[in-house]
């Protein structure tokens, strides 16, 4: 079983509510669930679609072809009718679209009507919706009022009632339709999953590494995070303050980290930008700090709502002068939370910056996981609590062997904690000389690179042995690579390499990739982007050249068929 | 041990008769006075000649960019409310540079002491306009004098409702009451700002000590603070005269007191237990 | 041709109910009424729901990034005069991403019409706090409130002397004046900025149209906008009753006057001829 | 003759008027000069100097080795005694430096006693110390009266006349010493040369280049630019204003490009970090822009007064986004004059951002020049100022075929210029499908890179045709590399390959460089910087990974003598 269900309306109709609520259902149920979303940089009106894959197996990216359609508007019969597939099924209230439809694969449901008979909201019909796809796909409403709760739980119980009433209605309207046996599923494991998107798995690893200073700009498509995060806020201790601008941000964030609690920015590309002088401070200054960018496509204010991997060169190179730093690119959610937590114990260790870019695509696609343990998390205190032992004052640039000095926090002891952007001295202060610069820049630098290189894990590699083609990527790449070595596996000798650290570049510890990359019949670079930016690394860092790319930079995820047209094509070649 | 031991620090890079001399010594004084430990005190700065004041006492340090001192100073409040939190901050850096992050620290009301050392010039850079620069001060990039009107910070603050606002004069006559001053705003609970009036010996041939000497004034012993519409009516008085000391002070509530997590004190003294917090927060997403 | 015609734009992508449309139907009826052509009007804004305003008329545009209207405005009334310089931003955008510049636009009373479309709110992003935001506005960042004190735009501007200083309101009751103050703004020489109170219908449940009607007047028939104490002091109404109208207006001198390069006229209409100004230059090196 | 003068003292002593009349007198007795500044970040005392090679032939790099020491106080003798050759002299005052000194290289001249003799201030010791110096060198006043003047003009007759009179017992009382040979110059070709450094050389490129407008923040070491325009704003009819912050400095510059005037903005490594969202908006909206960014090291506020090519990755990715721009790297002042004429040239043709990347070491040092003539300069308006023809309306972004869409300015004619920061359609105005923006990233970014990268030259070879050694460098390492080549050439087969237009990186037209570095036995990458940033670039380009560098990054330039030990060690290893 593998259905998938693409809902769409204008924005403000609750296409978000009745999907995220049906993904949630689903995933209680033991069902697999990847989810994506597609939204305009609006309010009201317009086009928006909610697209959730359900399987009876482990789903990691969205297709083309769909399976059912609820369209809340008439626009999105117009829009998305050419990928149903044979035998899916239109949903719609023709109240609601305002036009009839009697062909074959439509459902008409009068939610509206529904909602009236029960003299409730106009609203509620999202209710009915989601029952009538449950009763589709042969589910119960078992989970509904616990779910819906969860929802609205601050609406009260009457209107959880009559969300369940009406949601009632539209599942006996849609179940008693007869509807082919292949939309139909029957979990037979109800163990719940887990269901958590890009955004909140960012948010998750952040609580969970003692992330206890938050300063953001809110910005599309990274707002989620500092949600998620504001909404801990009380319970464990956080401050998450809202800064006046993306300079606030860093700077609040860095202050704070000075003050000796771990802290991070949230942003995405234009906010970042806004970044790169504090980012350099933080350089300078040795100050631990994990920033979250979240892309969405450029340049400038771009596609505010929609998905590209464009700014992986310009977050690496980011910042006047030289200084160490850590770029991770987490591919999954589950990536994404035990990245987040490697990103807080590498920046407070080493005392660098940690990026964890993401994207819009990984920001807002829910996943499903098994329960898990704690087994992956780290929580180490690096930060030095001791007092000053007999005569020796502390400093805090201290030259060690490492690079890495004692990291004291102010008001906690009588230690003296001074840092300084401008080049400095072993205490913190000003210094101009050569000797001095050189030593810095040795310790700061030079010493703690190869280290930090020491801690990155190498790529992800998964598939055959002796590829034909190898898909090569990073990020957000990771699911639509994995279903096609998937897909593929039968017909032709395929695998892919996922970078999620991809800076300090791995080395070849425990196996060398890059002569499993030169073995492969064809490598193919796989990137949400126009220019190739993946590749170009890869070059500068071993100087292997791709012969053959697959991008994408319309604003839109990769989905399965097209991506699949493409390797296919590129197999055509080899 | 004098406060010149105590709170000794690096050997200033300031010129000669530089009205900085004056505020650290000031403050130098207030700390001992005050009977502080250096590692009491935190100073934030930016960049700028009067930025580079905490290297030249003892206390902990966040010197950091041009123009984002309070932002800074901002997130080490919230954090760490163990020390003092003062901000240290040009002209340029303060007004210019960073004049959103006033606009917005005022708002917040958060716990921070600002000291801007305004000598209405930009020191380090050598001689441009700043914000507060009059309009005849000319220089190798105005040529033709600085063409804004110059900015008023107190008249500023005051309208931004900041609960602490003064003036006060890095001269000999204006410094019993520049410790006085930086006393009462240390002890102030909100957002504190001093504007601090200092002669720059060589690139502010307008404004100069004599200049401030003469036309500077103390405002009077029964000039009532808490009235914001004449406060800000002093404010305006710039010229001939130059009024200096407390304008305007509310008591507002405080940022922290808005934020319940601050309830329990200082947050990078707090202790963390990462299972717990796992397994209470895995489950929701289920 | 009526003025829907003349002005018509694309389709707006804003809320039914939103005071934009308001705001933007008075635009383009004063422009129809100032007969102006398209091609005398340049309309420079940020990111948000107001600032995407000027394509939903027809107009010379500059829709740059969120808070950077201000700059990019300056630059484009100092290199090119040939037309009207409006800028249009957001509270978000003009009083928070981009507050500095508001405070040195002002400074250089640089000829800008500014009109700030402040729903007290962040509408694009969702609801946030604004810095306009009232305390009790609760949002998913913000769910204790907003915890800042809320600025004050009039206060603010009147306290940088900013040479024309209204608040209008964008509810059917205020449209007329609306209109009347962005004629006036229009044709003030110098920078005028006019914080228009616009209704968010979907995610400013506090300060509704119906919460603005109630509470706005005009300022009275006699109110003198000349006198900047009596300006500052009615600025600071707010709450039960909140005066509409031209609080403060001043005839300093224009930054356009202290540039002598620009008295020969529009730079960018200028010839140049490369040949002459370097062998003029040239010579200077040796 | 090669004669090096090092003046040095504390900040406030007047030694960088010392330097730059003495440099201003040599170039114009004919003269080659190549000056360099080493100073702090302070406005009064600390150490300073300012260092002069002249010689009768060009000069292209400073020595570690000095022939004259100018002490204006007694740390100057302490700091760089050692460096002095043997049979140089050290002139001092021993009431400046407030002790005796009667070793052989020491020449005492009472400055202090001249001034107060004459009833002049003390400050016009200068003159003193100026005239002495040109009469160790066997020079004449001729030229002093009228150069002084250039300098003083604003300050009188009688100011230029004591100072003469002051300068006259300085020549009268070193002249008269008996200095070695070694030492004198016998000018014999008085046609004067021109006399130029970095940051003049881009503000003189841009003013020739019909620039209009400049707004920046001051920073060191850019400011000087501004200074230059600034000097010129009146006469010319440019404005130059002082921005709040860099933010405000880039998007004023970009508001000035869209109002149809030739824009530029400069700054250091801090303030083009925050620059980095609006260089996007300009990629965005296709304004031409042109940006002097004038390197300091970092990271941070480092150190701010001295050099580095620290930030050549940073400035080459920066902005969140992929658009195309432009990147100069000048090597000299006279490189620095033609690439500003060509960076505003590229910018308006293309509708593209040119970024022209310099450093403290090339900002603040002169160069000479013989007379050249206008012949490479070049000046096209590219705008479009024709009305609307018949019926079709202006569209501001028209797809075109290379990508270039018509230029109008707004108020010029009755056209509507419409430009975006959000993806938008022909028009200009916000769109989100997915086949516009397909269409403006094709026209934007994939249609102009092939065309810019057309228009830049290939690097500069110089020296044996089949090296052993190839040295390759860019931006302000050329001087050294020249003057290594040219000092080895009798020794070893030695060559530099020069960058000086680095992106869109050149491809081999003419010829083919790489396979020059390839065919050398050793190629060195020598940078001025820590990480090996060109070395990483020409990898990612090219693949070709160098084997050996020069490095430094202390702030300071490269010196002749320690760079020829480097090399020289480097040669051993062949
Ligand atoms: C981002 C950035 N821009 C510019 C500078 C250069 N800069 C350093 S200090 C300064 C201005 C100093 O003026 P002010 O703040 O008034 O301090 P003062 O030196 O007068 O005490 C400037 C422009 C910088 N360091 N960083
Ligand atoms: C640098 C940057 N940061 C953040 C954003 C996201 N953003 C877009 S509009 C906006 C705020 C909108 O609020 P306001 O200016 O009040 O306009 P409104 O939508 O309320 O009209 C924000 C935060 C952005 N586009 N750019
Ligand atoms: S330049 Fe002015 S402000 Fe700076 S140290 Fe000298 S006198 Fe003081
Ligand atoms: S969200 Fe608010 S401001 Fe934005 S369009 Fe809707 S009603 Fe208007
Ligand atoms: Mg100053
Ligand atoms: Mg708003």
């Amino acid at each position: 079983m593998d259905i998938t269900i693409r809902i769409g309306g204008e924005a403000g109709q609750g296409l978000q509510f009745i999907g995220s609520v049906l993904a949630r259902i689903f995933s209680r149920n033991g069902l697999h669930v990847f989810s994506h979303q597609d939204y305009m940089s609006r309010i009201r009106g317009g086009h928006n679609f909610y697209q959730i894959r359900v399987a009876d197996h482990p789903v990691r990216a969205s297709k083309n072809r769909i399976d059912i359609l609820l369209a809340l508007d008439e626009n999105t019969i117009l829009v998305h009718r050419d990928n149903l597939r044979a035998a899916g099924v239109i949903i719609h209230d023709s109240a609601m679209t305002g036009q009839e439809h009697d062909e074959a694969d439509f459902l008409h449901i009068p939610f509206l009507e529904m909602t009236e008979k029960a003299g409730v909201t106009r609203q509620m019909a999202n209710a009915a919706a989601i029952g009538a796809i449950l009763g589709v796909l042969g589910l119960d409403l078992d989970l509904f009022p616990e779910t819906i709760r969860d929802f609205l739980a601050n609406q009260g119980n009457e209107v959880v009632a009559s969300n369940l009433a009406i949601a009632q209605m539209g599942w006996e309207y849609s179940h008693s339709n007869g509807w082919p046996e292949s939309l139909k599923f029957s979990p037979a494991n109800r163990k719940g999953l887990m269901l958590i998107n890009g955004n909140q798995a960012v948010g998750f690893g952040a609580l969970v590494s003692g992330c206890r200073f938050l300063s953001a700009y809110p910005m599309t498509p990274s707002t989620g995070i500092m949600i998620y995060l504001a909404g801990k806020a009380e319970e464990y201790k956080i401050i998450v303050e809202q800064a006046e601008d993306e300079i606030a941000a860093i700077n609040m964030a860095l202050g704070a980290s000075f003050g000796g609690v771990r802290a991070m920015t949230t942003t995405s590309g234009g906010g970042f930008a806004l970044m790169a002088e504090g980012l350099s401070l933080a350089g300078m200054a040795e100050l631990p700090l994990v920033i979250a960018e979240v892309q969405r496509p450029g340049p400038a204010t771009g596609l505010p709502t929609r998905t590209e991997q464009g700014d992986l060169l310009f977050v690496l190179h980011c910042g006047h002068g030289e200084f160490p730093k850590v770029l991770f690119t987490p591919g999954t959610p589950g990536q994404a939370i035990s990245l987040t937590n490697k990103a807080f114990e590498l920046a407070e260790k080493y005392q660098v910056q940690v990026i964890i870019q993401s994207d819009q695509f990984l920001a807002d696609s829910e996943w499903t996981y098994e329960e898990t343990h704690d087994c992956f998390l780290n929580y180490n205190d690096y930060r030095d609590r001791s007092e000053n032992s007999g005569e020796e004052e502390y400093k805090r640039f201290a030259l060690t062997e490492n690079g890495v000095s004692p990291l004291a926090v102010p008001g906690l002891s009588t230690r003296l904690v001074v840092v300084d952007s401008d080049e400095h001295d072993e205490e913190g202060h000003i210094i101009e000389d050569s000797e001095t610069r050189n030593k810095m820049v040795a310790k700061r630098l030079l010493r703690k690179m190869p280290l930090l290189q020491e801690e990155i894990a190498p790529p992800e590699y998964y598939g055959h042995d002796n590829p034909t083609l190898l898909l090569v990527g990073y990020g957000s790449t990771y699911g639509i690579m994995h279903e096609a070595v998937d897909e593929l596996a039968d017909e032709v000798n395929i695998a892919l390499l996922h970078f999620s650290e991809v800076w300090p570049f791995p080395v070849a510890k425990d196996y060398d990739f890059m002569a499993a990359v030169s073995r492969a019949e064809l490598a193919v670079c796989v990137e949400n982007n126009a220019t190739g930016q993946f590749a170009r690394l890869i070059r500068a860092e071993t100087g292997f050249l791709f012969k053959a790319s697959i991008r994408k930079y319309d604003g839109r995820p990769f989905l399965l068929e097209p991506f699949l047209g493409e390797v296919d094509e590129l197999l055509g070649q080899v | 041990m004098s406060f010149l031991d105590k709170f000794k620090g690096q050997k200033p890079a300031w010129c000669p008769g530089c009205g900085n001399f004056a505020i650290l010594n000031v403050l130098k004084r207030l700390f001992t006075e005050m009977e502080l430990d250096p590692s009491e005190i935190t100073i934030v700065s930016g960049i700028g000649q009067g930025a580079k004041t905490p290297h030249y006492t003892k206390c902990n340090t966040f010197n950091g960019l041009h123009g984002r001192t309070l932002p800074v100073a901002t997130g080490i409040a919230l954090a760490n409310n163990k020390t003092h939190v003062i901000a240290i901050a040009g002209d340029g850096d303060c007004y210019g540079e960073g004049g959103n992050h006033l606009l917005h620290a005022m708002r917040r009301n958060i716990n921070i002491t600002l000291f801007v050392h305004n000598n209405q010039v930009y020191g380090l850079t050598k001689g441009q306009a700043s914000p507060t620069s009059m309009p005849s001060l000319q220089s190798k990039t105005q040529p033709f004098g600085n063409p804004s009107e110059p900015l008023n910070p107190l008249a500023l603050a005051i309208a931004m409702n900041c609960s602490f606002v003064a003036r006060a004069f890095a001269g000999a006559s204006g410094l019993p009451q520049l410790q006085e001053l930086m006393k009462k705003a240390l002890e102030h609970k909100g957002f504190a700002m001093i504007d601090i009036l200092q002669n720059c010996v060589t690139f502010n041939k307008i404004n100069t000590f004599h200049w401030y000497k003469e036309r500077t004034y103390r405002l009077e012993e029964n000039y009532d603070p808490g009235d914001r519409i004449s406060a800000f009516s002093r404010s305006l008085e710039w010229g001939d005269k130059i009024p200096l000391g407390l304008f305007y002070k509310n008591e507002r509530p405080v940022m922290e007191d808005n934020y319940p997590m601050l309830k329990e004190g200082c947050l990078a003294a707090m202790e963390f237990d990462q299972k717990e917090v796992f397994h209470r927060e895995m489950v929701k997403f289920f």
